[in-house]
């Protein structure tokens, strides 16, 4: 019942749907290479435009996005005008090639993470929020034909942003993302899509769906689906945490959409295995973001708490908590630091995604957790944000798709 | 030896796992929801387990918990233990709830464990909350400001508390305070305050990760007057027995609070083993961790961890049954159950995905509501402190 | 090469093997029943009886065992005499029923843990030899027809104690007690066994071997083999821990037995699983005995070790390991008494014994390193013996069969 | 940014790798069973592999630790990230006999990192020992009791000194002693002493867990006389910055006890994931961890646990190499390693089963070595005090 009243919404006047025109197609899709090669030796110094990039971004997320993540939470939403707010940074045009009005120079997966982590030092669901159309772009660079990047890169590069989404997730215990319950069949020129999707952000405005769905004969693939499609219904799926990026789930009833709905066609440029993986990458990068903000509360929190005459800092218990918190962030930190310069290298990346994945889900959640002991009572109550990121840092390990670096 | 539900608890334990199921279960997500709301549905429950108890001669809720002063002659399975398999039952349902039961507060824990025959008449019918914590003394409780001064016949108290659970739906809260902040820990008594007395003021509600149901209440006093025969136990300061005293209470309610944290977690277990199965997933018990599906295994490991849990609270609330001493014994039942509920319900979440993330399941909620049980009643290391203060015979000023 | 001098040596003359008379079989095997119900409340008190027997089995601990524990793991066997100085406790004769010439009243699983919980706080290995020939009674008791009691209930009722071992555990990764790669196929009246079975204790001197093998076309039954028989060798297989029990591997090559050594006959009154579930809790009640010298040993230690001018106990960091070490201990051995409680009572067992076994394998190994880590530099030389202790306990988990309850 | 093996040191890792290989693992069994005996394979090893350092223009062993001075342009990758991935490839043969490398001792890290030129040439080709640890103290180290008294050219210095690693093997002793036991930390000095030099005794050798290959000894002083230019940095007591320059040389020897304990730890895993696979059991990089075999999942966890632990060691050396203050970040390395590498080798023992329990593969060997490495150069608990102070911007007498 709840369903229903939420789909009846959702369907009707309130989803202003944009439509999206078809442009003219290049000859050739566009992609993007990755940074110059670098002297080969073990390096952990930024280059100055990584510094650069990751400088303006801590100021947005101190300026804009920490102070809003609170009331986004009741919310359910992110605050009016925070995508365009985050537009700002230029990150989206960053991400778009010239060829389509973007300014676009190379792609950069490490430059990626650093983003997302700083992002969600800010907030983890504003930070899904404000990078989620990013990850449909990223995926149209890497991967769409010339007639997909025509039409929706374009539609992308135009001066406002708009809200799109990457739904990969169903709404299934041990749900594995090589594993769709999501199908796609064909039909006439086009396909048919039906399933489930969930913690897909931007319930209420996002235009644009990429969506992986078991392609009969075929395996998982990518598909654009405009929001506008019939069957197409987003209903708000609120949850313990990410509430703020406007958590939906997706249901796809027999949703036809045209032949170039699937991503790079029928002989995609994109490996959809790769395509998890960058994902598990983006989740990692926000757990060490979101990390990294409980240590840095805890720190000066405990250093002025007193008990039993003493900082609470003075006890081993609390101390070591903190040193593991840092030790665990750190390690898993480098993990990923790891995985992604690999994959900015050109270098396989499989398994190293796979233990940033692994390390993020396990120390994540650890640390979460470890916020609110360390607070005690007031690590349960909502004047301190340490609850929020519990909340958060549960997703680790849950969610998949979403995000892409 | 025998460590399993005695028989003549077993039909209490049925009708307490009923509540949870038909009264708590299907109004457990709307108040989780409606934070600060008084959930109505309980007045009638509050009258009905009354009803249910004196029937059976058991009790439930946290109210009724009773030292037995041993001695006696046979094993005793008393009080302690009925109100921990009571609490485990009712907290599968919703720990929230089980918080907010009226007449069942941890403050008619305190009363009963330590009241005078009088005192347990006058405040017998009475909802009492707890108020121990204040904004600037978290676990330390030899930290407490808030004062009580005689005068005549009265006690005079000023002071606030933080993190009073029911504080505001409770007809009366006790109150630790202390005679005289000079002498630390020995001056620390506790107090009952009615309600609608003066100079006793809710001047707030909490927001909070979990346990939204029950109301979490900033009293203040100021220039509260109270009877002086409202002290529980004696007015005297004496450096050793005070407050043991005041702390006894904890060997009563420690056990408590881990038999709820195993509630929530056999809750989030049950439900995930239950979805799990649909995806044909299951623990096996006739194969060692590593010879199934992971999933299974983590299913195998984490009942064994709640398994363990709640054998170390059977013990804890068996030991308080029978007049034996259990400070260690209830702090390890505590800080066992505590962080194993927590690390479940967590878990739980995480096996069943975004399935179990969303609000449509109640997964997430246990995974929020169980974070108070490694706090409550003292933080896990707190409750280290006091395994190892033990175990080591260490003086608290050795081992702080 | 190895192994083939030790089949010589093991074949020939070193060892005696002693042979086994008939006997006369009585109508219908002996079976003992479970102590008498008690009234049904919870209890964690002792009977009379069970506090007598504990406290006789620490005296031998304390007197015996542990002293011997040291030199006993460097020899890689029992000192002399052992199960002789073992057998003067009666623990044999309260294990074989009146009608054999032992003095059984009772089989109380709860007894036994407590037995094996006393030993291995004196050392692990010993108690593993002390009482492995238990295990082999305890199942002739249980579950062998009345020719094979009155043949080796008999020889195990004589004056003097012999050795005598059930064989389980293969040497293979993950191996499952219910996948046994031990085949055994009828051949003629008899059976021919064949394969490799480890952790076998007394391999020098164990003159009888319960050995469970696949039966083709029955699933796993147990054998009773007699050390003597064409094909059997035991060859010495010293490991990280146990070695005071004379770890061995056996081979059985085509070993011929004859119709009678399937214990029970076709259809055993022993249900296999049931014995496996009651061999893991006896490890378990291995695992708590050796968890609880760990912390009866490190307690007045670090409570005397002085470092930056204080007990090193007065640091929570130690203190609180201490402390868990206290609790996770309490936590198994009350889960295992649940277990052997249900057991001895009459009721189902699995699960309870399932999840001893997987608190024992977890706890007990986290109680062992930390043993060592207590004691810092000092745990790791062979002056203390919480390096021993932490040896031992890795065994926990990997360890089947072998011992009953 | 990258976190890859630079180019720079592949051939020399690949060394490395084949002398673990083809020297150690083939004696490897054989000198953990005869213990205290000298593994003679190893001087030959030791010419060689000066040798191959010498043609690669690299070093391998913890004897050729250098702090660079910082501030010069471009990254390096030096002599601290060649010992740690050279000390990884080793350990990954045999952890006990990469500590009885003649030459290679913890004393010859000490030596390069404080030594001056004159003391460097004095002490080149001597394979020196370090000796810290006194019978009543522990971690303390400014419980110190040896002492070091001046005496016209000469240190005079008395006491003993116990798990001295090659401490019978080595040519010389890198000692700490204290100029002055009154005057705690700031006092105490590290002093190189050659063998042969009278008043120095090796007393006694340990039998120990493992790392059997490796000698331990017990060595007294008593009125040991050197020569007073032997003895490491200045002489002056100045109690802020003496105890940081004897401290520092954990700075690069930490991160080396790390690579050490990632080097056993992969050997452990590399071996289980071999054996797992002949059962058909492996972990599935494309699958979550509850999405496949306990068995395998346990192998990708572990395997999470190792790439943080190496990838921590790696940011400390590289720290060490470019000249930036890395104590915090050494502590963090060795913390996690020790802690990860006795889990791994104890989880795949349990893997294994017996065939990982008995001597006939060296698992068994490997979780014993490993043990020392959560010990040596500070306890597990000594790492987290360096890592919470400096978090914390807390002194010692602060957070003890």
């Amino acid at each position: 019942m709840l369903r229903k009243g939420a789909k009846a919404a959702f369907q009707g006047a309130a989803v202003a749907s944009r439509t999206f025109a078809s442009g003219s197609p290049k000859a050739a899709p566009e992609r993007l290479a990755g940074p110059p090669k670098r002297p080969d030796l073990f390096d952990l110094s930024l280059t100055d435009e990584q510094t650069m990039i990751r400088e303006s971004v801590k100021q947005f997320t101190d300026d804009v996005v920490r102070p809003a993540a609170a009331k986004a939470d009741e919310a359910c939403a992110p605050p009016d005008g925070f995508l365009e707010r985050f537009d700002e940074l230029g990150v989206r045009l960053m991400a778009i090639p010239e060829a389509f009005g973007g300014m676009a120079g190379e792609r950069s997966p490490l430059t990626n993470v650093l983003v997302l982590e700083e992002l969600a030092r800010g907030d983890m669901g504003l930070a899904f929020a404000a990078a989620a159309p990013l990850a449909v772009i990223h995926a149209l660079v890497d991967g769409g034909t010339a007639a997909q990047q025509a039409k929706y890169l374009a539609a992308f590069a135009e001066e406002k942003p708009f809200a799109a989404a990457f739904a990969l997730v169903e709404p299934r215990p041990l749900f594995d993302a090589h594993r769709l319950a999501t199908k796609a069949r064909r039909s006439g020129e086009g396909f048919v899509l039906s399933g489930e999707k969930a913690m897909v952000p931007w319930a209420k405005s996002a235009q644009l769906l990429l969506v992986a769905a078991d392609l009969e004969g075929a395996g998982p693939r990518l598909f654009l689906v405009e929001r506008g499609t019939n069957g197409v219904t987003l209903e708000p799926d609120p949850s313990m945490g990410l509430r703020s990026a406007d958590l939906g789930r997706l249901h796809l009833d027999d949703v036809a959409v045209p032949r170039d709905a699937l991503l790079g066609g029928d002989e995609p440029a994109l490996d959809y295995a790769t395509v998890i993986d960058r994902a598990r990458m983006a989740w990692s990068a926000l757990a060490v973001g979101c990390g990294q903000a409980v240590l840095d509360y805890v720190i000066p929190y405990c250093n002025e708490r007193v008990a039993f005459g003493e900082p609470i800092t003075n006890r081993q218990s609390v101390a070591f908590m903190i040193a593991n918190i840092a030790i665990e962030l750190d390690g898993l930190r480098l993990v990923l630091y790891r995985a992604a310069s690999r994959a900015e290298h050109g270098q396989s990346f499989r398994r190293e995604a796979a233990l940033a994945r692994a390390q993020a889900a396990e120390k994540g959640m650890e640390i979460g957790t470890n916020g609110v002991q360390l607070l005690g009572g007031h690590g349960f109550v909502k004047e301190h944000p340490v609850e929020l990121w519990y909340r958060h840092l549960r997703a680790i390990g849950i969610a998949e798709g979403g995000l892409l670096v | 030896m025998n460590l399993e539900t005695p028989r003549k608890f077993r039909a209490f334990v049925e009708q307490s796992y009923q509540v949870a199921a038909n009264f708590f279960r299907p109004i457990s997500r709307k108040y989780d929801l409606a934070e600060h709301t008084y959930p109505v549905e309980l007045d009638m429950l509050a009258s009905l387990m009354e009803g249910m108890n004196e029937a059976g001669g058991t009790e439930v809720g946290a109210g009724q918990l009773r030292r037995e002063s041993g001695g006696e002659s046979g094993v005793r399975n008393g009080s302690n233990m009925a109100t921990v398999l009571g609490l485990t039952e009712l907290c599968w349902g919703d720990v929230g709830l089980a918080l907010t039961i009226p007449r069942q507060g941890l403050g008619n824990s305190a009363i009963s464990a330590v009241a005078t025959d009088d005192q347990r008449k006058r405040f017998a019918g009475k909802w009492a909350s707890m108020a121990i914590t204040e904004p600037e003394a978290g676990s330390d409780s030899a930290a407490i400001r808030t004062t009580a001064r005689q005068d005549g016949d009265h006690w005079v108290l000023n002071g606030q508390k933080i993190y009073v659970t029911a504080g505001e739906r409770c007809d009366a809260v006790v109150v630790w305070a202390t005679l005289d902040p000079k002498l630390g820990r020995a001056a620390i008594k506790s107090f009952v305050v009615e309600k609608g007395t003066p100079g006793m003021t809710v001047v707030g509600l909490e927001k909070k990760l979990g346990i939204r149901a029950s109301d979490t209440a900033t009293i203040a006093f100021e220039e509260c007057r109270i009877p002086r025969d409202n002290i529980l136990g004696s007015p005297e300061i004496d450096t050793e027995k005070s407050f043991a005293g005041v702390m006894q209470t904890f060997d009563n309610t420690r056990p408590v609070v881990a038999a709820m944290a195993i509630g929530v977690a056999r809750a989030s277990l049950d439900l995930t083993r239950e979805l799990l199965a649909k995806e044909g997933v299951e623990a096996r018990y006739e194969s060692a961790a590593f010879n199934q599906s992971a999933a299974g295994a983590e299913l195998l490991r984490m009942e064994a961890e709640l398994e363990a849990a709640r054998r170390l609270t059977l013990r804890a609330a068996w030991m308080a049954d029978n007049g034996k001493p259990n400070s260690m014994e209830a702090s390890m039942a505590r800080a066992k159950a505590g962080r194993v509920a927590n690390a479940i319900t967590l878990r739980c979440v995480e096996l069943c995905g975004s399935a179990g993330y969303a609000e449509r399941e109640l997964l997430e909620k246990w995974a929020r509501d169980s974070k108070i049980l490694d706090i409550f009643e003292g933080t896990q290391q707190i409750q280290l402190l006091v395994v190892s203060r033990r175990l080591l015979g260490k003086s608290s000023s050795e081992l702080r």
